[in-house]
């Protein structure tokens, strides 16, 4: 079936790919793989775009996910809240080629989020007197000690959807939802692979979980993981 | 030969959760005590990576590639559950939502400080949701062997190892003993069939109170 | 059909009403009424508990909402972002019968959700060099300067929701949505009055948008409102 | 006697809409804009109240009690809509993702700080989400008569009333006049075929900068 594309979205994966570039900050949405594009993070490996700053909330598996970016040092720094599942990683990071900034994953995500949402900061006790709260401003609210953490933004975001309609409507599958709405919002671009593009109607707006007004271009992959245990 | 030590732990674990409690499970042991939920409690499982119902493992063929748990392994899903993004996951914890976390730990202080994120000379691998469950969850259960592969106490006066969070272990279960932590200090609540109060002691690096008698844990 | 009650939270409108007491701080869900839960209100000028604060995103309408009970005096203070569809309220307003703390209404939304989700505060730039700021600290996150807005918690909330599971698993329709979702989080006991009650399986884990974890009380009332279309 | 003043002003105000915009209107005259709209462009009108893709009244007897505008009205949904709650449908706001606000004044400054919040001598109505429009859209547009009622310029070197935002209004369009706010001053852009630049001018308390020829609006 041929989509109307009347907002000009949806677009092919290469010209998608124009708008990755050297030096950029990337979110790459999913949890260890599951929900993030397999398609665009070979295409980025295979453009080998350099110096990126990669948010992602964790380095995903040895097989799937970000972490295959970072072993093809294409990454300068990752903000992130676990790595522990990619030994390459953790190398990278030990041998002082990749730094590493780990935010608490509740923190990770409301970081994101404040970014997606045009706030300016959050304040969280998840944190407080422990090596999180380094350089960090402490403020006291109602007798409590609370960490300021600052928003994060990117200029690309990429991300999986289960379904696209042509303004970007997104539905998700099960948990592999995770970062992907709140990345969605928290970047200049963003980037959708999409499984199944349908016309403008076809989704119920109450089964949308990211207003098409969050996303910028929407692309069918069609690439699969093969997850560790198949 | 009786149960395994683990399942033990596991065991000892699972008896704590009543029905309708919100129940994060950490990766390893901790994991093992849904088995042993007993029959007729109802228990919400929350995976951090968003799903609040995780259930059982599907049938080998039958899984599902975005339906996992917080360590990516396929799971199911029972009646009643529901899927959110990551906001709103730890809104559910942060929120004070969450009964019960089981985690590991590396060591624990006799104030309930528990440090579990940073192991000595490896590779850091990031707190992952560690933090935000350990500070923010209504009850907080450690499962952890008493003393490390050298034999040294893991539970101590202090802990030398950056904190997780501070003061935040409700009860800690170990391979020797169940011990909660209260505002008077570590008390020593039963111990398993396999040690004594003696070695107990002599393995923990802090203040024990012992309220006889202790009781003593026998599982077939 | 008799819904099995396996987690207690299936009660009566007076059982739900014993959570509602003189001085307390109740959050009433809805947009001008749409939203709010008619029976519930009703109760509660019924009860005629007083000295009440109450946060609500608006007074309501004169024939609908929150309105009513500020009518019947329940009410020492206000806290919203819009009464001017109804007039009663400003008038004991300008009295000096009732205190109205205004927030701006994405300001206000943002501090009812902090408070559900377990935050300390959050930083706008809404309200910057407005009356809005007086009495607020002034935080400089890269340049900008922003307001810390604190979290909004209650002792209750009530809510209307178009379904609810016997665990308390929410489905809303169409916008009457509003704040129900971020009340629900953001009070020691939620209330929520249900069109339509159903089993624990009932609901598509997909269309749950208020875990349960956040339901105290499930109730149904059937009350209806007489809107000013109508 | 040809279309009436309010229509003019929102017929204008409808022109700076484009195709695939996301648009919020406030009450009254804003909310007129919608039948301007020429045909072939999507617009996505978003109400605050949780939804984006707003459409026409329903049918007198159609009427859903649970879908409504940001005033309570009664209204359906487009193609391609959705529903969200409160805290989403002001992320849509503050993240920047709102093209265009058309809402009305009290007074706009020569910096285009707008005051539209508190109606001197009035009750207090709240600011309902007009700081939040006004503060973090891309395109602030302001429709309201030139003068007050008793004459008095509402465009002016400095705001009187309490400020809604400051420094947030591009665009002007009153019953006389279209005004763009830019870094070099206000500029005269077009003036209907009801008035002379020199009333405006005239009626305006800040400077104009005037760049001939001025456009003349004629509406059948």
């Amino acid at each position: 079936m041929q989509i109307e594309n009347q907002f000009g979205k949806i677009k092919t994966v290469s010209e998608a790919m124009e708008y990755v570039k050297d030096g950029m900050t990337l979110m790459i949405a999913g949890f260890g793989g599951v929900g993030s594009s397999c398609t665009l993070i070979n295409e980025i490996i295979k453009k080998n775009v350099k110096d990126l700053t990669v948010i992602s909330i964790d380095a995903g598996d040895p097989d799937v996910g970000p972490d295959h970016i970072i072993q093809n040092l294409q990454v300068k720094k990752l903000i992130t809240s676990h790595i522990g599942a990619t030994p390459t990683t953790g190398k990278l990071m030990n041998e002082g080629k990749l730094e590493v900034e780990f935010s608490p994953q509740g923190t990770l995500s409301e970081r994101i989020r404040a970014g997606g949402v045009g706030l300016g900061g959050i304040l969280t006790d998840v944190g407080v007197n422990t090596l999180v709260e380094e350089g960090k401003q402490k403020i006291e609210v109602g007798g409590t000690t609370y960490l300021l953490e600052t928003p994060l933004r990117a200029d690309v975001a990429i991300l999986y959807a289960k379904k696209a309609d042509a303004f970007g409507n997104l539905v998700y599958d099960k948990t592999a939802r995770g970062l992907n709405p709140l990345m969605a919002m928290a970047a200049e671009v963003s980037i959708v692979d999409a499984e199944e593009i349908v016309p403008i109607g076809a989704i119920d707006p109450e089964d949308v979980i990211t207003p098409g007004a969050f996303v910028d271009i929407i692309v069918h992959g069609g690439g699969k993981f093969k997850w560790g245990w198949q | 030969m009786g149960m395994a030590v683990k399942e033990k732990m596991a065991k000892r674990a699972a008896e704590e959760i009543n029905n309708g409690d919100i129940v994060n499970l950490g990766f390893g042991i901790p994991q093992k005590a849904i088995q042993y939920i007993p029959e007729g409690k109802t228990v919400f499982f929350h995976a951090e990576n968003g799903v609040l119902g995780a259930g059982q493992s599907p049938e080998k063929g039958k899984e599902d590639e975005n339906l996992v748990d917080a360590g990516c392994v396929p799971i199911t899903a029972v009646p009643g559950a529901s899927y959110f993004d990551s906001a709103n996951s730890f809104a559910i914890v942060r929120s004070g939502k969450l009964d019960i976390t089981i985690m590991g730990g590396l060591e624990v202080s006799e104030k309930g400080d528990l440090a579990n994120w940073i192991v000595p000379g490896a590779i850091v691998p990031g707190m992952g949701g560690a933090m935000d469950l350990a500070k923010k969850t209504k009850k907080v259960i450690i499962i952890m062997t008493h003393t490390d592969k050298k034999g040294n106490p893991k539970i101590k006066k202090e802990c030398s190892l950056p904190l997780t969070a501070p003061n935040c272990v409700s009860l800690i279960i170990t391979d020797l003993a169940v011990i909660s932590v209260e505002k008077k200090g570590l008390v020593l609540k039963e111990i398993f069939d396999t040690t004594t109060v003696e070695e107990v002691k002599e393995k923990t690096a802090a203040d024990l109170i012992i309220e006889e008698p202790v009781k003593v844990i026998s599982y077939e």
